[in-house]
């Protein structure tokens, strides 16, 4: 499709991660075995056909670059530039929540000063958003609507979002209302899902003016402009999680073991591309015990395993016992340990004989590298 | 194009009839190994580990998915400016075309794709072997005796032996004769069909060949013995790690077993000589309520809710319910229903097992191919 | 393998003999034109603009740099997942080889290449034509016609019209006759190699004709003359920018002369459906102190310090002092030695032109090759 | 060569290069037609054998990023990770001058740790420096020295260093004394060109220990240490430019129509690798006169050019005559125009009948995407 360009936006500022973003940018955190968060934004825009993306990075650009490459492995051609990943996250302010950040796209005045003419929209979506969604089926409502801008929502949405949660009211497919409530939400609010269609012109007039406004924030603009601009209002049917805090993080891992979940995630058609790795197959020992989880290749496993994700190369030694976890790249739980209620960020070792259990509500996050 | 010291030759060979079913659409290389690997990832990693970057493959049978399958190399990281890994099927020519005879006459018509790159040495490697070997220790040694060409070898057990080419060496390991299938072995010291050529001798002995009307054109029967008797400087290089002709169903399902021991000492986890290979990107592999797996390889996009013992599972995979499979190889696609036994078989790709059959047996002398 | 609604078969020929030497080690499609191009370069660079990502590349005779060249189709950006540029030499299966008999039989021996793919349309292309043309609209065409068969039409100089097959269509341009390289053409609409077949009907009829011991297994005198002989439905698509065949000496030294006109109507420079290829990394061109260039095109890697106009020059040409080059087109490599001369004339690749020489004439009629 | 890794470093605050740096980091800077300033001292590595390179970055990373991909165009491989681009630039402090600034490496901790335990030695070069350099030869004089740090320095050195110009005092291959000159050097001094091996323990034992030195200069460390190491020095023989400002800039260019270092920095069996674009040969008109001038593709020339590098795409119209100047990708020279003594950036746009002349001293800078 060469008349939409796709933006994957950061947002640092929204989320609570934790220990999860010290050394990585949210785009990278790890998720479901062998996923960056950011591989559902960019899958999504490829699977929809869009094949001109721009992903606004952050400070911390060295693993996004070295996940993204030149975006072979999500189809994406060197040759014809469809991938370029942006300058971002130089205009953070402390205290300040922007949910789409316009300052990150004004620094990049190239990339849009060079957007071909017969692009008609662009596409935003976080980068941290998990959903298996044919944006196509928006793109398609913004033309039958006639729409300057198509917001997508979830009509009670399961998940929490910090601080500038963005509800909207619709009216024949049309909003009509943008409301920010930070706490208080009815069980059948639309709640925004940071993804959005919008005409070319308005975007870039938006941009041009942006010093005007008030607010950096397209949020903020669109909501004290909603007479003036034709805005529409999108139902994402299907499965949808916005991951800004651990606790979001947690439970959306633990969804994909519901293999309605995962069907609809995972083993869609529309495929959810990553980087790929040479591990070997996945090994199973003599007395290994796996039940309810996802297993990534280069595992070798010789315990018991339980509601888990397990990532690519991790170790699970004799006797030991994970349940209701998630056990990042290269880690290992040693001889007869036991971890429950945990996130283990990559490189974690749990020597022999440990016990660590958190509860569901809050599980334990053992960070990078960390030996124990 | 640059000049490089040492390129590769792989001779991927004919249709590889004794795979039965398994080559149906497939050149031999390019048949599945250990779940997530092709036979030919294994020689290509090698090549890419002893700083070959480029590998001419000689195939004639089928190359299409093999084709689709190498590209231009880069999942071996063999694709640098002016190398990188070649097709090379029989093509024609102003005097018209030939199809390959044997080893050597494949070798002979590239002849001119060789010269490109003006090598003092090339490497003939073969399709159908599974093994990690540093090449680059081959050739030093293949320089230190200045040897015309050096067969690599290695110990097999003695009755084995009357299988294989034996080389008969002196004490500085020049090959003084070279038995070809011998029935009263002098030694248990094997070839492997792994070969260093000072590209200069090698030209001119197939050249030769190739107008010599009697010559099988082969490499073991023809090339070698004729340089032996030559009087060429020829060298036996000992190789000692895990090493596994896969020509054979037999062979075949031995070598993938031998991945299952705990000792095996062909090590996948290893980031030595790691293996590469063109990966297909899956979702991790999920494992229901009531499976059990022991023993075990599993591959991504693998839904397992049976039971797998002493298995190997290649990409998506589908093990249903109160499903049993045992002592097998499944390719990918494959679909076990509910309640279906599978025991000792090779299943190929996309193969459906129906529901509650009952597919081959532990206690079965035979392997059952199902494609 | 996804399925793909249309995908192309490029028809690389044979030796293209009637290019003489310039076919000396390379199939046609990849002999260099306009300096930095290869001819087969405007064909996929017209498949990208196209969305059709998907080109096999249909040739036998020496296909080792067309192969190197082509790689995975990643200069055209056509190396998509399950998608890209595959070179289709002819290979064995278990009933054994054949070699290409002609285009029909070519595209016949791949039918199982095709069904991979299970595309719903295959568009049939000629690997030495240069044009830009959006397949795209074609192919909206032939849907909107719902045709079994679109044949891509130009209008010809009505003397040039006898050398080209001329359709006669009726109001709704369906064709309803299609006449050979007619003696006395009825119009000037002729076919320029370019179709688009419904896959079901094409590969129906394929089978049919490889089974016919009279066919040629030709395109244009078998295939399109008995569809439309039972009345399938064939329609003519009406393409007007430029095109040119360039499949002799003549016709390639006009189609390059052509990129010096300054309204030529091949406008290489602009954006639009941007003509790419696989770049060579040489410095920028120096042009020295006494150099005098006019009118000419020059690649990067060339040192010049004598005189051109009217010329070609590729990639890393040395043109020494005093040196003349009129009216001519250099191959990469070729250097033009101090004083000498050379008009209308074709050099080779690598070819040195040696001092004081003088080569060709601009009075001369013919175009002399050195190669 | 598996045993070496090379580090590219980031040069801002040496550098005055002015309007040139304005919007892309010093990386990229174009020069000699088609290049990047980062292609000769990434090309060298390259062609010297090393094949895992680190480059550091910095805030503007997008030109860095979309310049060099994953490397394939320098042969450096996607797949085995032969390059990284690293954090870089976080840490500049004003009003100090570092010539090697440690604090980068220390940002990417990660691209450290993972280091090969067969690596020996870093090969550590500036990302601004013009030659064409076998970077073996200052290997095998590291071994035969077996040398802790041997350091590359060119004798009479003819460009200018800004401030913290490094000379070194040698005896016998080893340096003596590192003397900072801001202004006054010798004819035949022997200047240090940013280009230093150095073994692999030597190198992380100075960046576990760094917080306790007084500086994050590499240089300074160096320098205070030369008792306890050993330091050797080597000639570079060939031409040699850092570039680090507008005058040195413009002299390097002017240096490159000079067919012995022409010759020696670009037609060399070692290739400078760039990024490769698809544009179509050059064309001549039938009015065109073009002297001593580097002509890259793309470019249509109907005017004058004389003593000039002319990059890609861009267009010298009917009667407009160009003198001494470097002119960057896809300028035009309106008609009957005169340019003389001046560097246009990208994009600049030059109307019919316009004259602008600079002097051979003072170069005219015009900015990018400037209309005149």
């Amino acid at each position: 499709m060469r008349n939409v360009v796709g933006i994957i936006i950061n947002s640092p500022n929204q989320s609570n991660l934790g220990e999860l973003v010290n050394h990585r940018s949210i785009h990278t955190v790890p998720i479901g075995g062998k996923y960056r968060l950011i591989d559902f934004a960019l899958s999504n825009m490829v699977n929809s056909g869009i094949n001109n993306i721009g992903v606004i990075g952050s400070y911390l650009y060295r693993s996004l670059v070295d996940h993204l490459g030149s975006g072979e492995e999500w189809n994406l051609s060197a040759k014809s530039n469809d991938l370029a990943i942006l300058h971002g996250g130089r205009n953070v302010k402390i205290g300040e929540i922007t949910r789409i950040n316009l300052q990150d796209f004004i620094d990049n005045e190239a990339f849009f000063t060079k957007i071909n003419k017969e692009v008609e929209n662009f596409v935003i979506c976080g980068c941290n958003i998990i959903y298996n969604f044919d944006l196509t089926e928006a793109m398609d409502f913004h033309q039958k609507k006639d729409a300057d801008i198509t917001m997508v929502f979830k009509r009670d949405y399961q998940g929490q979002i910090l601080n500038k949660e963005v509800i909207l009211n619709t009216e024949c497919g049309m909003v009509k209302e943008i409301v920010y409530s930070a706490d208080k939400r009815k069980t059948d609010s639309n709640v925004f899902v940071d993804t959005l269609v919008i005409r070319k012109e308005i975007l870039l007039d938006i941009l041009q003016n942006v010093k005007m406004t008030g607010s950096i924030d397209l949020i903020d603009i669109i909501k004290d402009n909603l007479n003036a601009l034709k805005v529409a209002g999108y139902y994402l049917n299907g499965y949808v999680k916005i991951i800004n805090s651990i606790k979001s993080y947690f439970d959306c891992s633990m969804d994909m073991l519901n293999m309605e979940i995962q069907k609809e995630l995972l083993h869609s058609e529309r495929k959810i591309y990553t980087k790929a790795k040479d591990n070997h197959p996945a090994k199973y020992n003599l007395n290994s015990e796996v039940k309810n989880s996802l297993v990534a290749s280069g595992t070798n496993i010789k315990g018991q395993v339980e509601n888990s994700i397990i990532f690519r190369e991790a170790k699970i030694e004799e006797g030991a016992k994970v349940k209701n976890c998630v056990i990042m790249q290269q880690c290992i739980i040693g001889e007869n340990s036991m971890v429950v209620n945990a996130v283990l960020d990559k490189y974690v070792k749990i020597g022999n004989n440990k016990i660590l259990v958190g509860t569901v509500k809050e599980p334990l996050i053992i960070k990078k590298n960390s030996v124990i | 194009m640059s000049n490089q010291k040492c390129i590769a030759m792989l001779l991927a060979g004919g249709q590889g009839s004794r795979l039965k079913d398994l080559t149906n659409n497939n050149a031999k290389p390019g048949v599945m190994f250990g779940g997530k690997y092709r036979i030919i990832d294994f020689s290509l990693s090698n090549c890419f580990h002893s700083n070959i970057y480029t590998v001419g493959v000689l195939t004639q049978y089928k190359p299409l998915l093999l084709n689709r399958y190498i590209g231009t190399g880069s999942s071996w990281a063999l694709d640098k400016l002016d190398q990188g890994v070649y097709i090379l099927p029989p093509y024609m020519d102003k005097e018209g075309g030939n199809w390959y005879k044997n080893t050597a006459d494949a070798v002979y018509q590239n002849i001119e794709f060789i010269d490109m790159y003006d090598p003092e040495y090339v490497l003939i490697l073969s399709g159908d072997h599974i093994y990690k070997m540093d090449y680059s220790k081959m050739l030093d040694f293949t320089e230190e005796k200045n040897a015309d060409l050096t067969v690599s070898v290695m110990e097999v057990e003695w009755e084995e032996a009357t299988r294989f080419g034996i080389t008969n060496v002196d004490q500085d390991m020049r090959i003084i004769k070279f038995d070809e299938k011998p029935e009263k072995p002098k030694n248990n010291m094997a070839s492997m069909g792994v070969y260093i050529f000072k590209w200069e001798v090698l030209k001119e002995i197939l050249v030769r060949d190739a107008s010599d009307k009697s010559s099988e054109h082969d490499f073991g029967k023809n090339i070698i013995p004729t340089l032996i008797a030559e009087g060429k400087s020829i060298y036996s290089y000992l190789f000692d790690g895990y090493w596994k002709d896969v020509g054979t169903i037999d062979s075949y399902y031995k070598a993938n077993m031998d991945l299952l021991k705990s000792d095996s000492a062909l090590d996948l986890a290893s980031k030595v000589m790691r293996v590469y290979s063109n990966n297909r990107n899956r979702q991790p592999h999920y494992v229901g309520v009531d499976a059990e797996i022991s023993n075990s390889l599993v591959c991504d996009g693998c839904l397992i809710e049976g039971k797998v013992s002493n298995s190997i599972l290649s990409y998506e995979v589908t093990i249903g319910k109160n499903a049993v499979v045992r002592d097998s190889i499944l390719f990918s696609k494959v679909v076990i229903e509910d309640g279906a036994i599978v025991e000792k078989v090779i299943v190929g790709e996309n193969v459906t097992i129906a529901k509650d059959t009952v597919n081959g047996s532990v206690d079965s002398n035979e392997i059952l191919v199902i494609a």
